[in-house]
């Protein structure tokens, strides 16, 4: 049975920043300088044929995207400059699009001006929803004397809408990630039959990499510092997370909680972590010198954006309310707000959550496979290969 | 000699075989011929070569009669160690300034009997062999050297004077100057040939520093009837080797090394010595990491598929780093295209780079105008007019204008001696011709 | 060892072609490398010129061994290395009737640059003819 | 041509010495003591003197210098001399010199014999001093010996017509045509077809340029019909060719013109591969055709007016294969009409082919390009520009092994919208379908190429072709008239075979006829102007004087012994240089052979089996040698060094 190739494929994933897919002339140098590939996942030429060929339902099964970190070995020694990397990087965008059957993530992608929409449509709820509180209220609850925020905005309200919208894009972004292990694991198809029992024993991996995104420290030393600032990063996000969505009750709040409580350090520790890592990326991106940084599209630059912004923003309240500024707080608080929020929305198809969801997933999922096939090839009566 | 002043028809730059042969086809049309060779000897790259592709002969054996017809040629006159500084026009004239680097041996004694060369006791890396084997402060540059005369290194000679007192002929001569000479000539061929890429030209294939990866040019000696060894082994430990690679494209169609052109004799020259390997270490395994094979000239298809008859094995890939073990064994990095894309390190015991070829000269250095973005000498008429550059009257051969191999190296040179001599009657009213010398061959 | 001794040495003459054999035979000297003093080197175009009886009249007069080095394959006449090769053959077969060993005559490929093979002809043809004479 | 005017005042030159009461000087070179340091120069020098008739011997610390070189030439007038032997270094090095010297002298040069002690006797004999005395003295002693039989010679000098015929009007033809007629050659151009141009004037762009092919061939052609020297004669053939080099003679018809030249320039050019009936579905589908074809399809001026389509219909899928009747091999290939298979590469058509796929992705963006190659060979310089041009511009690669080649067929007839993915259960791929390229999906294509990839870990691809283009390499063109006539040698893939594929690349064995271009191997433009103008610089130093000197080393017949037997006839057969001929003797018709010298190339073949000795190659005559031998055996006794 013979593949039928489809040349219109590479055209559509190009619109997603893989502008040199066709360069590439299938050397093979990206794929033996990559620490990361072998055993069983070989990218990125494999990624990059398929690509080239139009082998959907290849490419859609394929996990290695997720597997690489972007370190840029393979651009830099790519004998063509055809930036195996930064196709991969598209793929991945291209993947995390189809995964997303709303076809949300391929507008933001495809069009600026899906991002801007989206962008100013979700930070018009908020905006929306307060206008219309105070609106009710008769604008009785601004207090102007002295700052009163919870009046100004009552955190139960707030949190509920808060937990309402992560339900909401915890939802999509389970389906998504459904999507792609449907297509990884392909349970409609007999033959790739995954016993259950497999899943479960895998999960301790899909933890760790879920926390860790260990795996990035085999691109080599020298990007261990990358990986570091993601950490980082990734700590302060979650914290700010767990203080904002988890614990709103108890982080928006109009008592001034004193400096050794956990709240106000892991708030402040957050906060520079966040300031501190998102402005290197954005450091990296406007120098471009490093291979990850050489190519950006207009949503690779929205995370560490709306990080930046939405961290100062933050201070800004903090440092109002110090100063027992009523009006900047307010303002700064809808601001922060309606950016954060903006965030949320646009980036849960093609952000970063995607990306720490979808990494350890392809791990994980591989690692399933790996389980399956060593647990079949005996009894197959086969010698066990690696 | 040599006098201060010359005055020739055709001066040629370069006395490696393209240089020779279009000196030679020029000459045996009755023009005088000024070779101009920065080497001590003429023959250039092609007289360290071991055999020839496609046909296996002995490389020396068909150089040195050439290098031979040309120091005997009565049109001929050979300057070497000998650079040119400066190429202007003036009318219908080029003027050049050459200056001959002082050998300190006076070449018109010197017979060559080596005699310095035994009683000096500084040993050096050997050039000719690819710095694999030894020679001394003094020296005769090769055993068929054209001239057949020693040089002393001065900048690593101890002074101690042992070569002076045992030349017979007292040719010796710490003393000597560089001699500048002015040539006139009608016209001028360009045939300075090329490099190879130096050996550290990529981090990922260790940096020029592993001691059992060698170039390419370095393989022909160690394969060459009396090369530095012998015989071949590896140089790190004297083994030896059993398993070989051959590295293609490193230096070639690699934009991250700079070349992004294909330097065309490496496939022919890895696939030949591969069959050479072969030859000399009937049990060695010989493997050759390729993108395509380019195996384009007249029987060179016929060759690789005899190659691929004898065992040698090619592997399609590109390598991506060579590292090595504590044995100081190579350990190529490679994706298996043809099966199922896996990623393997494979150990040989010796890897050769089949390291492509740069250019060896920059025109602007002496005046002339500037190279194609290759680097090589620009040609402005390739098609129709092959060996035409943009300065009028100034002719390319051979290397000078991008890779080629020997015969097209030597058709080339041909070509251009034809457009030179052509130059020379509508230009300088054939000023030679009516001179013309009886040769015999 | 008296003069009469010394014409005893057996004599080796080389019949070595101009193109390849003779340079080759002139680059053992240039690398100073040393062989026994009994062999003539005689510099021919092409050995191919010399006949059957050339050799043998040689046997008669007292050379003890002829190497016939060649250019090969290399050989720059179209043909002559064959014809040369099946003449040396006959020799052979005329050698064995007149009852000389066949192999104090031997052909073989030497380039300009073949020291070794040079040297190995040499030693292997000397040893021969002192370890017979 | 008169080879006995040219010997006969010469040997009076002795004044009738026999060799035993001729003068011989004979001198040994110290080599400022690398002779003299091992090689006891003086007994040499004594031992001579006792053959050479006693004349001159002399020993000098450096003969090549001046001041030694004049020695001989004093000696020469002083000592009245007829021979001169010098015992120096290897006569590579100097036999030049003292061969100059001696004509200095007023001597026939080659009445001089060079001995080598120095690489051939001092340097490999350092340890045995007597031993290389003894050496030296033995081969000083056969030089004397030769030296005695030594007759004068002189280079063997023929009118040559200063006139070259070029036999092709291709572009390597109208090239040498061109490159001869400017130095003031006569040149006559023979072309078989009407036009001059060859295979280049069908041509639409060529690489590494772009230019015009048409273009650039109008400025070529109109040079060569614009220059006064040149004759072409167009519609003409060669049908007959007698003479040898410096004056050929040439039959060509229709026009029965006869042509009197120096030197012949094959410029024949190929043939392009035609493929076998059914061979990638060639003439089997309207859709399958050829590299050149495709080229005129994309030439504005061509039949389609340079737009791409195929039965009236816009192309969008072009297939082109590589190597078609390139590189074949035994076992796999079938071999064509002629039994032959083509086992080389034609060089061109990689870039060629990479030129013609980049130019329809870039003026019909729309249409997918795709070629499946073994190996890509762009090696020239601008080469591998259009290898990386095409896979910028969206050509896709797919590369097969030789055993797998390719298979075209027809396309299945279309089964509904359902279009992307067959393996897919109807329920998913109706999801898939959602992504937009799909629906521009064009999946009408006629054929469909199947190809198993290498580059796609072995995977069986299925193509869309509207347009298969089999790229089709170059095979030798059919000369037999000019092969049989001019005894041409053809190598094994049936193209001409020059002397010597690295050496003399333009030159064919036979003297005064030269290659150049296609007819000898597959070259491109450039590569066949270059070999048209280095044939072309061949022919002029040849004719360059409008006289042909020869090497005097030839092999003259001595009429009085030779019987006609005709041996040498049979022994010559490579170079055909000796014939038996009548001629009217004392009143009596005899045969003898007679050696034509403008053939002989000197190798001796025939001096083997002359009963009588009767054809003996000059300067390296049998008696010579034999005298050698007979010197070197000779007793030396009472000079000879002992070892006691």
């Amino acid at each position: 049975m013979s593949t039928r190739v489809h040349p219109e494929l590479h055209r559509d994933i190009a619109r997603f920043g893989g502008d040199d897919i066709t360069k590439c002339m299938n050397c093979g140098n990206c794929t033996a300088v990559c620490s990361l590939a072998g055993d069983g996942a070989v990218f990125p030429r494999k990624t990059i044929r398929y690509m080239q060929l139009g082998l959907k339902d290849k490419l859609l099964a394929s996990p290695e995207p997720w597997l690489c970190y972007y370190c840029g070995e393979c651009s830099d020694t790519c004998p063509r400059d055809a930036n195996p990397a930064e196709t991969m990087m598209a793929m991945r965008r291209w993947l995390t699009a189809e995964y997303d059957h709303s076809g949300r993530g391929r507008r933001l992608y495809t069009s600026e001006k899906a991002v801007v929409t989206t962008i100013l449509k979700a930070a018009f709820i908020p905006l929306a929803l307060l206008l219309a509180l105070h609106a009710v209220t008769g604008f009785q609850r601004i207090v102007t004397d002295r700052v009163e925020l919870n009046t100004f905005a009552p955190v139960m309200w707030v949190w509920a809408v808060v937990l309402l919208h992560f339900a909401f894009l915890g939802y999509h972004l389970m389906m998504n990630a459904l999507h792609m292990i449907q297509h990884i694991m392909k349970p409609e198809d007999p033959e790739a039959k995954v016993p259950w029992a497999a899943y479960l024993l895998e999960l301790k991996s899909l933890a760790i990499h879920f926390i860790t995104q260990k795996r990035w420290r085999e691109c080599g030393e020298e990007h261990d510092g990358q990986w570091l600032t993601h950490l980082l990063l990734v700590s302060g996000y979650v914290i700010m997370l767990v203080l904002v969505v988890g614990m709103l009750g108890w982080f928006q709040t109009d008592n001034i909680y004193p400096v050794y409580h956990p709240q106000r350090w892991l708030g402040y520790y957050a906060t520079l972590v966040l300031i501190y890592a998102s402005a290197a990326m954005l450091i990296g991106r406007f120098r471009k010198r490093t291979q990850v940084h050489r190519f950006s599209r207009p949503t690779d630059w929205l995370f560490p954006s709306f990080i930046l912004v939405g961290a100062i923003t933050g201070i800004l309240v903090h440092a109002f309310r110090y100063a027992g500024w009523p009006w900047p707080t307010y303002g700064m608080y809808l601001i922060h707000v309606m950016a954060m929020v903006a965030m949320l929305d646009s980036e849960v198809g093609i952000g970063k959550w995607a990306h720490m969801i979808y990494r350890p997933l392809a791990i994980y999922l591989m690692n399933v496979k790996k389980r399956t096939q060593n647990q079949a090839v005996p009894e197959a009566g086969a010698l066990p290969t690696n | 000699m040599h006098h201060d002043k010359i005055d020739t028809d055709a001066l040629v730059i370069g006395g490696g075989i393209a240089g020779l042969q279009a000196a030679l086809d020029l000459a045996d049309q009755g023009f005088r011929v000024l070779i101009v060779e920065k080497q001590p000897s003429i023959g250039g790259k092609m007289i360290g070569l071991s055999k020839v592709f496609p046909t296996l002969d002995c490389c020396s054996c068909i150089c040195t009669p050439r290098m031979a017809e040309a120091e005997h040629h009565p049109n001929i006159a050979i300057m070497t160690y000998t650079e040119v500084r400066h190429v202007r026009r003036e009318g219908d004239r080029f003027i050049a300034d050459l200056v001959k680097k002082p050998r300190y041996v006076d070449e018109d004694k010197c017979t060559g009997c080596r005699l310095c060369e035994y009683a000096c006791n500084t040993e050096l890396p050997h050039e000719f062999e690819g710095d694999l084997g030894v020679r001394k402060a003094i020296y005769v540059p090769f055993s068929n050297a054209v001239p057949q005369v020693a040089l002393l290194d001065l900048e690593n000679c101890i002074l101690c004077g042992r070569c002076e007192k045992v030349c017979p002929v007292g040719a010796i001569d710490f003393l000597q100057q560089p001699q500048e000479t002015v040539v006139r000539a009608g016209t001028v061929v360009v045939a300075t040939g090329y490099e190879t890429i130096r050996t550290d030209f990529k981090k990922e294939y260790g940096q020029g520093r592993l001691p059992n990866v060698l170039g390419a040019l370095q393989v022909e000696r160690l394969l060459a009837p009396h090369g530095p060894y012998g015989r071949v082994l590896r140089p790190s430990d004297g083994k030896v080797p059993d398993s070989i690679a051959y590295v293609q494209c490193a230096g070639s169609r690699d934009r991250s090394a700079g070349v992004s052109y294909c330097s065309r004799v490496c496939c022919m020259y890895a696939i030949k010595q591969a069959m050479l390997l072969c030859g000399t270490l009937p049990l060695a395994d010989i493997t050759i990491y390729y993108m395509d094979i380019r195996a384009f000239g007249k029987g060179f298809e016929q060759f690789y598929q005899n190659a691929k008859a004898m065992g040698i094995e090619f592997v399609k890939a590109k390598v991506a780093s060579i590292t090595e073990d504590q044995q100081q064994n190579p350990i190529v990095r490679i994706e298996v295209i043809e099966e199922d894309g896996r990623v393997e390190q494979r150990q040989h015991d010796m890897a050769v780079l089949s390291l492509g070829l740069v250019p060896g000269w920059d025109p602007r250095e002496v005046g002339l105008a500037a190279p194609a973005p290759d680097g090589f000498i620009r040609c402005t008429q390739p098609m129709i007019a092959p060996c035409r550059t943009p300065d009028e009257g100034v002719f390319v051969a051979g290397c000078a204008a991008g890779p080629k191999d020997i015969p097209d190296s030597i058709i080339e040179a041909g070509a251009a001696a034809m457009e030179a001599a052509a130059y020379l009657h509508e230009h300088t009213h054939v000023a030679g011709k009516e001179t013309t010398t009886t040769c015999m061959k | 060892m008296l003069p009469a001794d010394r014409a005893q040495v057996p004599k080796i003459l080389i019949l070595a072609t101009e193109a390849c054999a003779y340079p080759g035979a002139d680059n053992v000297g240039q690398i100073h490398a040393e062989y026994p003093a009994n062999t003539y080197v005689v510099r021919v175009p092409a050995p191919v010129m010399f006949s059957e009886p050339f050799y043998l009249h040689c046997f008669e007069k007292g050379i003890a061994g002829i190497i016939v080095m060649s250019c090969g394959h290399e050989c720059p006449y179209p043909g002559a290395y064959d014809t040369l090769a099946t003449r040396i053959s006959r020799v052979h077969e005329l050698m064995g009737e007149r009852g000389i060993q066949t192999n104090r005559l031997r052909l073989c490929a030497v380039c300009t640059v073949c020291s070794k093979a040079f040297l190995k002809e040499v030693h292997q043809m000397h040893e021969l003819l002192t370890s017979t004479v | 041509m008169d080879k006995s005017q040219a010997q006969d005042p010469l040997r009076e030159a002795d004044n009738g010495a026999t060799a035993h009461t001729l003068r011989i000087g004979v001198y040994v070179c110290h080599c400022g003591g690398n002779i003299s340091d091992v090689v006891d120069v003086e007994r040499v020098v004594q031992a001579a003197s006792g053959l050479s008739n006693g004349v001159v011997t002399r020993h000098y610390p450096a003969m090549c210098s001046e001041t030694g070189q004049n020695l001989i030439i004093d000696d020469i007038s002083n000592e009245k001399l007829d021979r001169v032997v010098v015992a120096a270094c290897s006569p590579s090095l100097h036999e030049h010199t003292f061969r100059a010297a001696v004509a200095r002298a007023g001597k026939n040069a080659y009445l001089y014999e060079h001995v080598n002690i120095r690489e051939q006797v001092s340097w490999c004999g350092k340890s045995d001093p007597d031993g290389a005395t003894n050496k030296a003295i033995r081969l000083v002693g056969a030089g004397v010996a030769k030296a005695r039989l030594l007759r004068p010679l002189a280079p063997i000098s023929m009118d040559a017509k200063r006139h070259v015929t070029v036999v092709g009007g291709g572009v390597s033809g109208l090239r040498a045509a061109r490159d001869l007629a400017r130095i003031g050659l006569a040149v006559t151009l023979i072309e078989r077809s009407a036009s001059l141009g060859g295979h280049m004037a069908q041509w639409h762009l060529v690489y590494p340029t772009e230019d015009k092919a048409r273009d650039l061939l109008r400025e070529l052609v109109d040079e060569v019909i614009g220059d006064p020297n040149i004759t072409v004669h167009t519609r003409a053939e060669v049908i007959e060719a007698s003479g040898y080099v410096g004056n050929f003679l040439l039959r060509v018809e229709p026009e029965h013109i006869t042509v009197e030249t120096g030197a012949i320039v094959l410029a024949t050019g190929f043939d392009l591969y035609q493929p076998q009936e059914g061979e990638f579905g060639y003439g089997q589908y309207p859709e399958v055709i050829t590299l050149d074809q495709l080229e005129r399809m994309l030439d504005p001026e061509g039949p389609t007016s340079g737009r791409l389509e195929r039965n009236g219909r816009a192309v969008n899928n072009v297939c082109l294969i590589h190597c078609v009747g390139s590189r074949q091999i035994e076992g796999i290939h079938q071999p064509g009409p002629d039994g032959k298979l083509n086992e080389y590469c034609s060089r061109v058509c990689c870039t060629a082919t990479l030129r013609a796929a980049g130019e329809i992705r870039r003026r019909f963006p729309r249409t997918n390009v795709f070629e499946l190659y073994r190996d890509i060979r762009t090696y020239g310089r601008g080469h591998e520009e259009y290898y990386d041009e095409a896979s910028r511009l969206g050509v896709l690669f797919c590369r097969y092994e030789a055993d797998r080649p390719p298979v075209v067929s027809p396309a299945e007839p279309k089964k509904g919208p359902g279009l992307i993915c067959a393996k897919h259960p109807p329920g998913r791929s109706g999801k898939l379908n959602l992504v937009p390229f799909s629906a521009e999906e064009p999946d009408d294509s006629a054929l469909v190429v199947q190809v198993k990839d290498t580059l796609t870990f072995g995977e069986e691809l299925e193509i869309p072709a509207d347009l298969v283009v089999l790229v089709t390499g170059m095979v030798p063109r059919e000369i037999d008239t000019l092969v049989d006539q001019l005894k041409l040698s053809r190598s094994a893939d049936g193209f001409l075979q020059e002397v010597h594929p690295k050496l003399r690349p333009v030159e064919l064995a036979v003297n005064g006829l030269f290659v150049a271009g296609t007819c000898q191997a597959p070259m491109d433009i450039s590569e066949s102007c270059a070999a048209g103008s280095a044939a072309a610089a061949k022919a002029a130093a040849l004719l360059a004087s409008g006289r042909i000197e020869l090497d005097p080393f030839l092999a003259p017949v001595d009429l009085d012994v030779c019987r006609g037997e005709g041996k040498c006839v049979e022994a010559c057969q490579y170079q055909k240089a000796v014939t038996l001929v009548e001629v009217e003797r004392d009143g009596r018709k005899v045969r003898h052979a007679e050696v034509n010298s403008a053939l002989c190339n000197g190798c001796g073949m025939c001096t083997a089996v002359c009963p009588t000795g009767a054809i003996q190659v000059e300067g390296w005559r049998l008696d010579q040698f034999d005298a050698m031998v007979d010197a070197l055996v000779a007793d030396y006794a009472e000079t000879e060094v002992s070892h006691a």
